[in-house]
Formats: structure tokens, C-alpha cells, sequence
């Protein structure tokens, strides 16, 4: 496990960035141990199935970014479905994605869980299912291809990482959780309190209740924390709308910027913005322009070449010292 | 007629609701085969006794023996299975559900596996209802039918279980003379049968007809109880009312005289060609200032809807209706009350009042625009006028903030008749303004819808009560199928001359 | 009468009909509409909603509401997924006792205090919700269902169709005969008609509230645990909104939600109305998520329109 | 007694909560902390208000949280023109989506609940149509209204207050509002009343529109940003909770402001009370039902069995 602490290489414009290059790690998988046949992604029916609605930074750019690229590589039969929110909406649509004959399925699943029908139905047709950004719990190579996408577990340690030396190793931390039973939510905590107890017993949480991603329940829980919590030192929030809602929150309650540090994860403009004015410490990002490395992925996986069982990308931080370069990289 | 030990009998009964004392010490013995008829004032008690009696309402003092034995009943469901059925005073069945459904709602005829076969259920609902002389497609909703007919489908469903004891409550009240008299055979049918019967009604002639045995209520205590034969019809108003005979007597039985020597000038308003499929055909009706016009006919002839037609609460297909000469926009309740034109509904409950609220709100509701300024209402101009009608009307309430709802249905009326007078109509549409309310405060009603004519409105009175009528209307139109089949004037207004018009037609 | 009888028609099959509309519309516009792939999928994922909608359509038929499905599909797919672990029986009886206890309670509270039911089943919505997440230690622990035979239940298939789809289909006949030819079906359309009139009639109220909430509670678990069953895991981000959706497909059925009238055949016609919309809009496929809210928005409001019109036009 | 409870009991059981807060929460008793809960209860308010003037008709408004939507993106879409101009845009929006519902409730003759409920799916997927994603802006007059104050009330909180006591006003002393509770209590004898039934409806829930996407429009400036896709979810159940905790009937026909209001406030105060103990989302979802229950229980309309 290596901290990635690099700006992204200049020229790529936020582009992702493979940590564990294809090949090295892990098993591989081949089209022919996956059982499938070649086929031409420019003329086949490619399927992406979206979570969410595209209403936040993240889903609107991981969605483009799909889009953009399939146009790129002249992919002419793209078909997206969006489940909004609704996991078993989701599943019906990537059944329906595989009804229309989609040969390969990318899919940004809204939870880990619970993919057994649409795997079995796509492992009876060999459809490769490529997941982007949140993985789901099955076998890769069998049930689906490979996931693409961030370490949310590492997420939260380097974020525990960058409270602890915001704090100075010492100081009281509330916690603005995502939205309950998410995967997401569970890994960003978990990684962040393990990190904490292992460097840090300094650094105790005395708060933690869910803004669920939202931007407003941000800045609501926020308003009331430091009502009844004065002595708080930092906030965690685990995605950049809850932490900007916190800050609205901060400012309407007179508090000057770097009064409480504030650390978040995704990497959206405005959170890298508000670095730059001071009011948040840093951000993790979680970068969700996953359509080149997907589309790369799925032709190296057609021309014959082994694919990793994961392909994790590595995430860029924020901070003071490089969020006014990155501004423009942001998402 | 055999009379046995009491199977029925009520002791002591206590009931209070928030405010009132509905019974206080009541005694009720009711024998086999007996016709045991339960009179009073709106108020007096009636139906919260036959609550009691069917497990409605638990009393507060008090305890019943029904065959002998102790008993009390935590459900309706509890009186019917040991054999007390109830028509209850409102009709009470489920409007959307098939006639043949209610009918026989809780003992539907079961094929294999316990399953309600329909087709028996269909063929026994027809039959019973056929013996009623009910013929009606038993598949169709309730609802499709009119009032009376939904009225004698409860008849019919209270008297075909197996009971001991049979209780009505104002069952006649909506039915044309047809079928009362078909109850009335009903009635004699239980009687041999050794069944027990409470009847309730404001008709008095009724009772004479069918009863064995009278208990009186008032303010809900028995003020007499025995024998009906040889009790005197004026003895018995008194003793309901509570007043002395002598003056019981000088005030006579219905309030109406009929001169109206003011009538006259040109129509105030006037109908012309009311159509409308299946309802209306081609009715023209005019009411000229301080006239009664008197709409007779059976049920279902069609008169609550040239009522409602008039005040443009009917959607219409043809016809027009002028108020002093001037058209009306058709299908405007609004329009026609500014106008002047004013109908008091016949179903209370469902059109008229509005129980949530005091019964100054119901008085004032329908005048609030004229008693407000720019949209804000005044209290003192409302204040006024809930006064001046509560007294003129008598209404009786705790104070104009009581719930109308706690009102005795007579006062209802009354409350009713208050937001008419309170819009200073023209031309006030009556329709049966009396059903339901008791004889002292019929009479009251009458004696104002006679004052009303003498100061110059124009009335339109709907009634089923031909005494009434003939007594109260200066002319009468008759109604059948929707179309004007008669009028009479004059010394031609008769309830024989009625019938006549009604039947004539009904022969072709 | 003919007219009335073209009413009555419109009202309980207008949802068929206009099913039939979009099937062919589907059919005639999209090569991959009428596959046996898509149109199982759409049967099988409708098969969840119409378990649930069955049990809301009793509680609307008898002037009530319930407000907490969602809640308790959620809940009874992870007590099922949580029960997997000690065997078939658990997994299946566990959700169905906790879900029913819950109908029940609800059902309780409100035949015998008089509490509308908007109110009461809106507490069991957050109640519910509050428990499923005790359990799954606020919704971090996702359940797997460790049964082969509980997770066959769920996904094994006959002629390309699941075992929930024929459960449903038992289950709409048999909701059928209990509403159409059972004295408790009488009760509830009778109670929703005119409550105080059925009570007069000798209709045990109370009870057949009770009852109808607890299937309602039931049914609901009882869709969860299936659908547990056939994801193989008891995902806890489930059901959100469901409550919405089963009322949507009730009403489009042409159930009246002031009671009193309606039918289980609507209701099914209402569900797979609701999936052959979201079917076709993912055939067009490019469709965003916003214009996707608005046409579904647009097209309820269109069905509920076009049905009272031409119901109105009958009279 | 029951009868007091019946109608004060909200007020006691807001008093209660604050006793309990100022025994074990700590700084409950700051000035700070009363303005925080004020100002984050004021588009509840706000819109319980119209959800009352609904309820009283015996309907009832699924699409407020939708229509605050729309609202904030009308907003951001015309801040352009500054704050005044956005904001009435806004404002019509809500009353045009309120005279929707109105016309298929009053008109058309749909059942309140299903009408709103297609507004309720359509409006927001509209409002995320015009403005897809959550917009920050920085117009001074509009952060303005969201966070200044006047003598340290914030501003927002006494426009809540003027909205109280102006729908107080219209329930009990215009002729307006005598109709809204009757057509709820009966609205066959209204109609024959010569009451202008179907116009009062339409008026009620254009009110109700209007109201919400006011509440639209404070929630955006307080956010500072616009964010039509969150913005107002599942608010419609708190609407109609604060409505029936403060002791108005969903079967209608009688409206009370001031209690509603506490209704309200009770919510919020248990909301910040579970919040500030820092009582896992599990608990706080099950106390909130019980509160709930115990509370409409209590308040509920007896005498009828
Ligand atoms: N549910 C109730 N709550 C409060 N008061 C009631 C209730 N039911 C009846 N009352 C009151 O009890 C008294 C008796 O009413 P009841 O209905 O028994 O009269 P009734 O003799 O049947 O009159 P009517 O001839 O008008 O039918 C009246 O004063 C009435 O206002
Ligand atoms: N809801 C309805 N559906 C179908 N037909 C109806 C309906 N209501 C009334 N009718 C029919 O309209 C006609 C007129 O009925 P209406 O009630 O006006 O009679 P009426 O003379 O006023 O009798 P009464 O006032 O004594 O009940 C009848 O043929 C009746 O069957
Ligand atoms: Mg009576
Ligand atoms: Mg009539």
C-alpha cells in the first residue's frame, strides 16, 4: 500500500491513473478462461447501467466520461440506464441491458450486494461485466470481468492520514457519515477510525450522524454540532457536498476559515475551491472519469491481453500546497 | 295477538353524551309478537335507545334481558346473532357495493370449499327482494338506486334473517305509499310469526295503523307507556310535547293557512324546458311572489331534480331559468343564489349541514360574503344575524357556538332554513323540509314557510306528506317520470285530486 | 346501461388496456421489446411490487392506507437474509413473524384508537426503517443468504420464469377469491364503502382492519424475503419510495383510494403497467435521469386523468 | 382534561422536550442555539402552513418537497435578473405547480393524494431538467436574506412569523378561510351553499405552492447554493406530521395555525435533541415514531368510537 501523494501528470487533465498496473497483481483473466467470444465493440451494443441520477459532480462526470469515450472509439450503440437510487431498479435495468443484446455491460452499481440474478444471466451469455467505482461481491473473471475503480477503505485511512497532521495528532473529530447501509459509507468510516486508532489515539471522534452526501443535511448536523460540541477540532465528511455544507455552516456561526479543519473525499471544483479559500483542510479524491480506462480495459480484454481482477486507481489528494495548480483538473 | 313474557326488555337505562343526558332511567318490555311503537320530539332519545338496545352504544346506567336472561351487547354484531335486527334511522348500507352484496352482507349463500357462490347469491337476493316488490337488477351498485328502493332493500335485509325481534327506526320516512304499504304487510307477517317489533315514526297515523302498545320520550325520559288503542291522537301529541292538551288543540295539527291573498305580480321565477336524459323531460314550473307551488309526485318523480335544476346545481340538457325575467347561467349555484334563489336540500346530513362546524358558522356560511368587508367577515354583523334567526326560528342550542351536529335533527332543519333566510332569497326551494322532524316542530316550520309567503317569497315546496301539501301549497304541480303529468288550483287541490293526477297516468 | 356498462368496463380494465396500448406501441417501436428475455425480466422484477401491491390494495379497498411496506420489504429481506444462516424455515418464517407483528400492531393501533392510518403506517415507515438498520448495524452489514434452498426459492426457474412470479400469481388468485368470494372480502369492501354503515351491518370493523393490515405486513415481508432470496443478500438500501409505487399501481388499477371499490386484477395490470414504462424507457436508452422522472410523473397523471374523464363521461 | 390535552397537549410536549434539553443537553440554553433551531424549522413551518390551509380541505399535498425544488432552480436560473426578480419567479412557479394540482383535485375531480403525487414525481424531475446539478452562487441580497438578521432575529424567522400570523388571520377572518373548513367539512352542502367550491380549492393549493416554494427559495439562500435534486425530499412527511401532531384532522374541516406550528416545532426540537446526543440514525428513526404516535394519540378527536 503506497500513499499516492503525486498531482496528476500534466497534459492528462484529471485523467485516471492505474495504481497496481495491469498484469503485475492479483490474477489475470483472459477472454478465453472468461469463455467469451471476440467480437467488435464499435458495432456491438454496449450497455452502461448509472446508479444515480446525474445531479452530483461525481455521477454527472463519471457518466459523461463514459459517454464522451464510447463517442471517442465510435462505440455507435451505447444504451444508459439509470437506476436512480433504486437498487432494484438497477438490476432490472442491467437485465434489460442484456436483454437488448448488450455484449459488454459497464456498471456503476449502487451496492456490492445483491447481483446475483443479473450475474448469473450475464455469465450464461458471457457478457463481461466491467463494475466502475464500487465494486461488487462476486467472483471476477467468473461471475463478472473486473472492477475499475478507487479503494474507499484507503480512502478514509489517508483522509485519517491528513486529519491527524492537520490536527497535530491531538483533538476532537466529528464524523458527517454518507448515507446509511452504503457501502461507500461503511469503508470510509471504517478506514478512517482503524487509521485513527492506529496512529492517532490522540485524535478521539465525540460525533458522528449521518449527512447523508447531501449538502443541506451537511450544513443541518454541522449547525447543530457545534452548538452542542464548541470544543470540536475537525470534521470529517465523507463527501465533498457534506463538507461544503459544513462550511456554510461554520460561516453562518461567525467561525473563520481553519478554525475547525475540515477534511472530505471526491475532489469536486468547489471543494478544491474552498482549499484554496482556506475553509477546508484537504480532499481525497475519488476520480470518476472512468470511461477511457474502461473502454482500454474491455479492448485489451477482447485483443486476447489478461485482465486484473481489480484495477485500482490511484487517487490525487488536495491540499493547500496544491489545490490552486489542480483547480482546473478538478471535477 | 298473544302477549308472553317480555323478550325483550330494557331497566334503567342511562345514557349522557358530553353535554346531554340522551336517556335518563329508561324502562322498555317488549313482547312477542307485539308492534310496540316509540315516539317523541326530535331529540327525545329514540335512536340512542334502539343504539343501546342493539349494542351501538354501551349504556352508562342500566341492563337488558333479552329471553329471560341478562344480557349486554359489545357490538351490533352481538344483538343481530341472537336475534335482534335493526333498520337504523339513516339509511345504512354500502352505496357501492351491489344491490345483492348488501343484502346479504355477513350470511352469503357458500358453495364448495366455503367459497360465496354468486349465483345463488344473485338468485336468493332476487328472490327476496321480489317479495318485497322490489325488481331490480341485484348485480348493479346500491347507489343506482333511488332512495325508497334503498330503504326497502334494508327492509328487506333486516326482516329476512331469522329474528326475534325486529327494530325500525323511521322506515317510512322515505318511502312512497306503495311501499309503505307493502311494509305495513310485512309488519302483519312478523306479527303472526310472534316477532317483536319497535317501530319509530313521526306519522302518527301510522302508528294507529300498525301498533299494539306506545312508549313515549321525553328528553329522554318515558313520560308514558301502554296500550295505543284508545289512547286519544291529540293526548299522545301532548303528551310528546310535554304541553296541555287544551293547547295542543287550540293550535290545531298542521300550522298552514292557506290564503295567501298577496299572491301575485309577475313570476319571480320561472323554468322553462328543463331537460336532462333519463331525469328531466321538458318541465315548466313558475313561482310568482308570496306563492307556495306545491310539487307533488312519487319518489324518484323527479322533483329533487327540478329543484336542483332550478338552482343550477344539475347539469342540464336543455331548458332555461329565468329569475324576474332575467336568464340564469345554467349550471351556477352561485349565479342563482346571488340571484335570489335559494334550495333548502332534502338529505340533511349529506347536503346540508356541515358537522364540524358551530351552528352560527352554518347559519352565516352561505351569507359570509355579504356579511364581510373586503373578505374579512365581521363578527358583529354575523352576531347579529345568527340572533335575530335563532330566535325567530326558536332554534334550540346550548349557544350559537354548540356543534351543529349535536343538534336534534328538527333543529337542524331549523339551523338550515336560518342560512337560507340569512341570504335574503327571492324564491326558497323547499325540498321536503319536514322529513324526519316531529310534530312540534313540523308545525313551527309550517307556521314559517306560511309567514315567509305572507311577507312576499316565493316558495317552492316539495313534500311526500300529501296532508301537507294540500294544507300548505296555493298550487301544486305533479310530477311523474321526470315530466309535469297535472296542476291543480284552487279548490282542486285535494290529496284525492293528487292521487288522481299520479295515478291516471301511472294506469297507461 | 350500455354506457354504465362501458363505465364500469374503462374503470377495472383501463389499466389493462392502456398495458395493451404500451405492449404494442413497445413492440411495433423496438426490435428488443418483445423478446422473451426483456419481457421476463419485466415480469419477474414486477413480480416483488405486485406481492406488496396486493396486500396495499386490500388496506386502500378498505379506506386505509399503508405508508410502511417499503419499510417492511427492506426489513424482511434482511431478517430473512439474517435468518438464512439457521436454515430454510428461519429464513422464511422470520421476516413473515416480524413483518406480520408489525401489520398487526399497526393494524391494532388503528381499528382500536381510531388513528388515521396515514399517521400510524408513517411511524411504522420510520420505525421500521430504524429497525432494519438496528439490526444490520446501521445498515453496514449486509446479510448473505448462506441456504441454497431459501436462495432457490428465490431464483429458481420453470420455463424461464422465476419461482416468485408464479408465487405471485398463486397469490393474486388468491387474493382474488378472498376479496371477491369470501366473507372477510365483503367486510372490507364494506368497511371502506361506508365504515359506519358495515358496522351497523353487523361487520366486525375492528377486526377486519386488523386483519387487512397484518396481510398487508405480511405480504410485505414476505416480498422481501423473496426478493432477498433471489439477490441472494439481505441489501439494506431497499424499498425507499416502494410505499409510492405500490399506491401508484393500486390507483392506476382503478382502485378507488377512498375505498370502498376495486380489485386485485387492476392492481397486477397497474404493477406491469409501471414496469413496461420503465422498460421502454430504457429501450430509448438515452433518456436522462430527469426527463425520466418527468415523463413518469406526467404519464400517472395522464392515467388517473384519462380514467376519471371517461368515468365521469359514463355518467 | 383530555380535552386540554387534546388541544394544548403539542405545547406541553414541546415544553417538555425543552425541559429535558436544558437538564442534559449541554449549551442548550444559548441564544445561539434557539436561533439554529428557528431558522432550521422555518421551511417546515412554512410549508406546514399550506399543508393546514390543504388538510383543512380534506386533501392533501405530496408535491411540496418538489415544488421547493423547482423553486431553487427558478431561482438560480434567474438570479441573473438579481435576487427580487429570481425570487418571484420562483414564486410563480410554486403557484403554478399548486394551480396543477388544484385544477386536477378540484376540476378534473382526483383524489388529492394520487394528483400530488404525480407533481410530486413530475416537478422534481422538472426542476432537475432546468437546473441538473447542485449551482452556488454569490449574490449578496440572496445570502443576505438567508443569514442576516434583524435585532438578532434572523430575518428568515420573522418572515416564518409574519406567514403564521397572516394564514392565522385568513383561516379565522376572512371569508375565505369560514369556506376552505367548510367545503372540508362537507363538501356536497358547500356546493349547494353556493360556496365557489372548485375556485377555493384551486386558491388553496396555489397557496400551498406558493408557500413551499417559499420555503424553496429560504432553503436556497440559507444552502447558498441551489440543489434541486435533495432540496426538500421527503419534507412533505414532516409537513403532515408537525400538521396532525398540532391536532388538525386529516378528515378535515377544522385548521389550526398556532398548533401546527408547534407541531412543527416539536419535531425539530426531537430532531436536534437526538442529533445533539448523538443517537445513531436506527434510534432516532424509532423514537421519532413513537413521539409521533404518542402524540397524534393524545391529540386525537375523542368522543367518537
Ligand atoms: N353521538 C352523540 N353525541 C352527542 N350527543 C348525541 C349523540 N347522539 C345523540 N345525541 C343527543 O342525544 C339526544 C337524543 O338523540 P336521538 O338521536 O336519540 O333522538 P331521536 O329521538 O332519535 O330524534 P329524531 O326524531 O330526530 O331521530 C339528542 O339531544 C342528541 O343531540
Ligand atoms: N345517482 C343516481 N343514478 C341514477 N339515477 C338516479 C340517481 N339519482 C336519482 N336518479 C333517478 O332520477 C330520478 C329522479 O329522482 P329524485 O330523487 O329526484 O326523485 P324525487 O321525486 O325527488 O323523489 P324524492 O325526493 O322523494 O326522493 C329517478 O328516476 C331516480 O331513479
Ligand atoms: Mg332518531
Ligand atoms: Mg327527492
Amino acid at each position: 500500500e503506497a500513499p499516492q501523494t503525486a498531482a496528476a501528470p500534466t497534459g492528462t487533465a484529471g485523467q485516471q491513473i492505474v495504481q497496481t498496473p495491469t498484469g503485475t497483481a492479483g490474477p489475470t483473466c483472459t477472454l478465453s478462461q472468461f469463455g467469451g467470444e471476440k467480437f467488435d465493440l464499435k458495432s456491438a451494443t454496449v450497455g452502461f447501467s448509472q446508479s444515480e441520477k446525474e445531479a452530483n459532480p461525481f455521477r454527472i462526470a463519471e457518466t459523461k466520461s463514459i459517454k464522451d469515450e464510447a463517442a471517442k472509439l465510435g462505440i455507435a450503440n451505447l444504451k444508459v440506464t439509470n437506476a436512480q437510487s433504486q437498487f432494484s431498479k438497477q438490476i432490472t435495468d442491467v437485465q434489460q441491458l442484456i436483454a437488448q443484446g448488450a455484449k459488454l455491460l459497464v456498471i456503476a452499481p449502487l451496492n456490492s450486494d445483491g447481483w446475483e440474478p443479473v450475474l448469473q444471466q450475464a455469465a450464461s451469455k458471457k457478457v463481461p461485466i466491467i463494475t466502475v467505482d464500487r465494486k461488487i461481491n462476486a467472483k471476477a473473471c467468473t461471475d463478472y470481468l473486473t472492477f475499475i475503480g478507487s479503494d474507499f477503505y484507503e480512502q478514509g485511512k489517508r483522509a485519517a492520514d491528513k486529519m491527524i497532521e492537520a490536527l497535530g495528532g491531538k483533538g476532537k473529530v466529528a464524523i458527517l457519515l454518507g448515507a446509511p447501509g452504503n457501502n461507500v459509507t461503511t469503508e470510509r468510516t471504517n478506514g478512517f477510525k482503524d487509521r485513527l486508532k492506529e496512529k492517532a489515539p490522540g485524535v478521539t471522534i465525540s460525533f458522528e450522524q449521518t449527512g447523508e452526501f447531501a449538502r443541506e443535511k451537511g450544513q443541518q448536523v454541522t449547525e447543530q454540532l457545534i452548538q452542542s460540541n464548541p470544543d470540536i477540532n475537525g470534521i470529517y465528511a465523507e463527501n465533498d457536498e457534506m463538507a461544503l455544507g459544513a462550511v456554510t455552516a461554520l460561516k453562518g456561526a461567525g467561525k473563520q476559515p481553519g478554525d475547525i479543519k475540515i477534511v472530505s473525499i471526491d475532489g469536486t471544483r468547489s471543494a478544491v475551491q474552498a482549499i484554496v479559500d482556506g475553509w477546508l483542510h484537504s480532499v481525497i479524491e475519488s476520480n470518476p472519469r472512468f470511461g477511457p480506462l474502461a473502454f482500454e480495459t474491455a479492448k485489451k480484454f477482447l485483443d486476447g491481453e489478461g485482465i486484473a481482477d481489480k484495477v485500482i486507481i490511484s487517487d490525487r489528494e488536495y491540499d493547500q500546497a496544491n489545490a490552486k495548480d489542480s483547480l482546473g483538473e478538478a471535477y | 295477538m298473544k302477549r308472553t313474557e317480555a323478550v325483550l326488555e330494557a331497566r334503567g337505562i342511562t345514557k349522557r353524551f358530553p353535554g346531554v343526558v340522551a336517556l335518563d332511567d329508561v324502562h322498555l318490555a317488549l313482547g312477542a309478537g307485539e308492534v310496540h311503537a316509540l315516539v317523541g320530539e326530535n331529540g327525545a332519545g329514540k335512536s340512542t335507545l334502539i343504539k343501546v338496545l342493539t349494542g351501538v352504544y354501551q349504556p352508562d346506567e342500566g341492563d337488558l334481558t333479552y329471553d329471560g336472561a341478562a344480557v349486554g351487547f359489545d357490538t351490533p354484531l352481538d344483538a343481530q346473532k341472537v336475534g335482534i335486527s335493526t333498520i337504523y334511522q339513516e339509511v345504512n348500507l354500502v352505496p357501492m357495493m351491489s344491490v345483492a352484496r348488501n343484502l346479504l352482507l355477513g350470511r352469503e349463500p357458500r358453495g364448495r370449499l366455503g367459497v360465496i357462490d354468486t349465483a345463488r347469491l344473485y338468485g336468493e337476493a332476487r328472490g327476496i327482494l321480489r317479495e318485497y316488490g322490489i325488481d331490480t337488477d341485484v348485480r348493479r351498485p346500491l347507489r343506482s338506486l333511488g332512495v325508497g328502493a334503498q330503504q326497502m332493500v334494508a327492509l328487506a335485509r333486516a326482516v329476512s334473517v331469522d329474528a326475534k325481534v325486529v327494530i325500525m327506526d323511521e322506515p317510512t320516512s322515505s318511502l312512497e305509499p306503495r311501499e309503505v304499504e307493502t311494509l305495513f304487510g310485512v309488519i302483519g307477517r312478523l306479527r303472526e310469526a310472534g316477532i317483536a317489533v319497535i317501530y319509530v315514526s313521526h306519522r302518527l297515523d301510522e302508528l294507529y295503523r300498525v301498533c299494539d302498545t306506545v312508549t313515549v320520550l321525553r328528553d329522554g325520559r318515558v313520560a308514558h307507556t301502554g296500550p295505543l288503542a284508545g289512547l286519544d291522537r291529540l293526548k299522545l301529541i301532548s303528551l310528546m310535547l310535554g304541553r296541555d292538551l287544551a293547547e295542543v288543540k287550540s293550535s290545531g295539527l298542521t300550522r298552514f293557512n292557506r290564503d295567501h291573498d298577496r299572491v301575485g305580480g309577475a313570476p319571480v321565477v320561472e323554468a322553462r324546458g328543463l331537460t336532462r336524459r333519463h331525469v328531466l323531460t321538458d318541465v315548466t314550473i313558475s313561482v310568482r311572489p308570496g306563492e307556495v307551488v306545491g310539487l307533488g309526485g312519487l319518489l324518484g318523480a323527479g322533483r329533487t331534480e327540478t329543484a336542483k335544476a332550478i338552482v343550477g346545481a344539475l347539469p342540464l340538457d336543455g331548458g332555461r331559468v329565468l329569475v324576474a325575467g332575467q336568464p340564469l347561467p345554467t349550471g351556477r349555484t352561485v349565479a342563482a343564489i346571488r340571484a335570489g334563489v335559494s334550495m333548502l336540500p332534502e338529505d340533511r346530513k349529506a347536503e346540508g349541514i356541515i358537522p364540524g362546524l358551530s351552528v352560527r358558522d352554518n347559519i352565516a356560511l352561505a351569507a359570509l360574503p355579504a356579511l364581510a368587508r373586503a373578505g374579512v367577515v365581521s363578527d358583529a354583523r354575523i352576531d347579529r344575524v345568527v340572533e335575530i334567526f335563532m330566535k325567530r326560528l326558536r332554534i334550540k342550542a346550548a349557544s350559537p357556538y354548540q356543534a351543529v351536529s349535536e343538534l336534534s335533527g328538527g333543529n337542524q332543519q331549523k339551523v338550515l332554513l336560518a342560512r337560507w333566510l340569512a341570504v335574503r332569497p327571492k324564491v326558497l326551494l323547499l325540498d321536503e323540509p319536514t322529513r324526519g322532524i316531529d310534530v312540534g316542530a313540523k308545525a313551527e316550520v309550517q307556521a314559517l314557510i306560511d309567514e315567509l309567503a305572507e311577507e312576499g317569497l316565493g316558495v317552492l315546496l316539495i313534500s311526500s306528506d300529501l296532508e301537507e301539501l294540500v294544507e300548505g301549497a296555493d298550487r301544486i304541480l305533479v310530477l311523474r317520470e321526470g315530466t309535469v303529468v297535472g296542476e291543480l288550483s284552487g279548490d282542486d287541490v285535494t290529496e284525492e285530486k293528487i292521487m288522481a293526477a299520479i295515478a291516471e297516468r301511472a294506469d297507461d | 346501461m350500455n354506457r354504465e356498462q362501458l363505465g364500469r368496463l374503462l374503470q377495472h380494465h383501463g389499466a389493462m388496456m392502456v398495458l395493451g396500448m404500451l405492449v404494442v406501441v413497445g413492440t411495433l417501436g423496438f426490435d428488443s421489446f418483445a423478446t422473451p428475455d426483456n419481457a421476463a425480466s419485466i415480469v419477474v422484477s414486477s413480480s416483488f411490487l405486485a406481492v406488496v401491491a396486493i396486500g396495499t390494495t386490500f388496506v386502500i379497498i378498505s379506506g386505509g392506507i399503508d405508508l410502511s411496506v417499503g419499510s417492511l420489504f427492506v426489513l424482511g429481506g434482511v431478517l430473512a437474509a439474517f435468518g438464512s444462516q439457521y436454515g430454510f424455515a428461519v429464513a422464511l418464517l422470520l421476516p413473515l413473524a416480524v413483518c406480520g407483528l408489525v401489520g398487526l400492531v399497526q393494524g391494532l393501533i388503528i381499528a382500536r384508537t381510531g388513528l388515521a392510518p396515514f399517521i400510524v403506517t408513517l411511524a411504522g415507515l420510520l420505525g421500521v426503517r430504524g429497525m432494519m438498520l438496528t439490526i444490520s448495524n446501521e445498515g453496514a452489514t449486509t446479510y448473505l443468504v448462506k441456504n441454497p434452498a431459501f436462495a432457490a426459492l428465490g431464483q429458481g426457474e420453470i420455463l424461464g420464469l422465476t419461482y416468485p412470479v408464479y408465487l405471485t400469481i398463486a397469490l393474486a388468485l388468491a387474493a382474488m377469491v378472498l376479496l371477491q368470494r369470501t366473507g372477510f372480502g365483503q367486510n372490507v369492501y364494506a368497511i371502506g364503502g361506508n365504515e359506519q354503515a358495515a358496522a351497523l351491518m353487523g361487520v366486525p370493523v375492528a377486526r377486519t382492519k386488523i386483519y387487512v393490515y397484518l396481510m398487508s405486513g405480511l405480504l410485505a415481508g414476505l416480498a422481501g424475503a423473496l426478493n432477498a432470496a433471489r439477490l441472494s443478500s439481505g441489501v439494506t438500501i431497499l424499498g425507499i419510495g416502494m410505499e409510492l409505487d405500490a399506491i401508484a399501481a393500486v390507483v392506476i388499477g382503478g382502485t378507488l383510494l377512498t375505498g370502498g371499490a376495486g380489485g386485485v386484477t387492476g392492481t397486477v395490470a397497474g404493477v406491469l403497467l409501471l414496469g413496461v414504462i420503465q422498460s421502454l424507457i430504457n429501450q430509448v436508452g438515452n433518456l436522462t435521469s430527469s426527463i425520466q422522472q418527468v415523463v413518469s410523473g406526467a404519464f400517472l397523471a395522464l392515467v388517473v386523468v384519462a380514467q376519471r374523464l371517461l368515468s365521469k363521461a359514463q355518467r | 382534561m383530555t380535552r386540554w390535552i387534546r388541544d394544548y397537549g403539542v405545547y406541553a410536549a414541546v415544553l417538555a422536550l425543552l425541559v429535558f434539553n436544558v437538564l442534559f443537553t449541554p449549551h442548550f440554553l444559548d441564544v445561539a442555539n434557539f436561533r439554529t433551531q428557528l431558522v432550521q424549522v422555518t421551511p417546515i413551518v412554512i410549508v406546514s402552513l399550506g399543508m393546514a390551509l390543504v388538510i383543512g380541505t380534506k386533501g392533501i399535498d405530496l408535491s411540496v418537497g418538489s415544488v421547493m425544488a423547482l423553486a431553487a432552480a427558478l431561482t438560480a436560473l434567474y438570479l441573473g435578473y438579481g435576487a427580487a426578480v429570481a425570487i418571484v419567479v420562483a414564486l410563480i412557479g410554486g403557484a403554478v405547480a399548486g394551480a396543477a394540482g388544484g385544477v386536477l383535485v378540484s376540476y378534473v375531480g382526483i383524489q388529492p393524494i394520487v394528483a400530488t403525487l404525480a407533481l410530486l414525481v413530475g416537478v422534481r424531475g422538472l426542476a432537475n431538467v432546468l437546473v441538473p446539478q447542485l449551482v452556488e452562487f454569490r449574490n449578496p441580497d440572496l445570502i443576505a436574506l438567508g443569514s442576516n438578521a434583524l435585532f438578532g432575529v434572523p430575518l428568515i424567522v420573522i418572515i416564518a412569523a409574519v406567514l403564521t400570523l397572516l394564514l392565522a388571520f385568513l383561516v379565522r377572518r376572512t371569508t375565505f378561510g369560514r369556506q376552505v373548513v367548510a367545503i372540508g367539512g362537507n363538501r356536497a352542502a358547500s356546493e349547494l351553499s353556493g360556496l365557489p367550491v372548485k375556485r377555493v380549492l384551486v386558491l388553496v393549493y396555489v397557496i400551498s405552492g406558493v408557500l413551499a416554494a417559499l420555503a424553496g427559495v429560504l432553503a436556497t439562500a440559507r444552502l447558498q447554493a441551489s440543489d434541486p435534486t435533495s432540496l426538500g425530499m421527503f419534507i412533505e412527511l414532516s409537513a403532515i406530521t408537525a400538521v396532525v401532531v398540532g391536532g388538525t384532522p386529516l378528515s378535515g374541516g377544522r385548521i389550526r395555525v398556532a398548533s401546527t406550528v408547534m407541531g412543527a416545532l416539536l419535531m425539530q426540537l426531537l430532531s436536534a435533541t437526538l442529533i445533539k446526543h448523538n443517537l445513531p440514525q436506527s434510534w432516532t428513526q424509532m423514537v421519532q415514531a413513537v413521539i409521533i404516535l404518542a402524540a397524534v394519540y393524545l391529540t386525537r378527536e375523542r368522543g367518537k368510537r
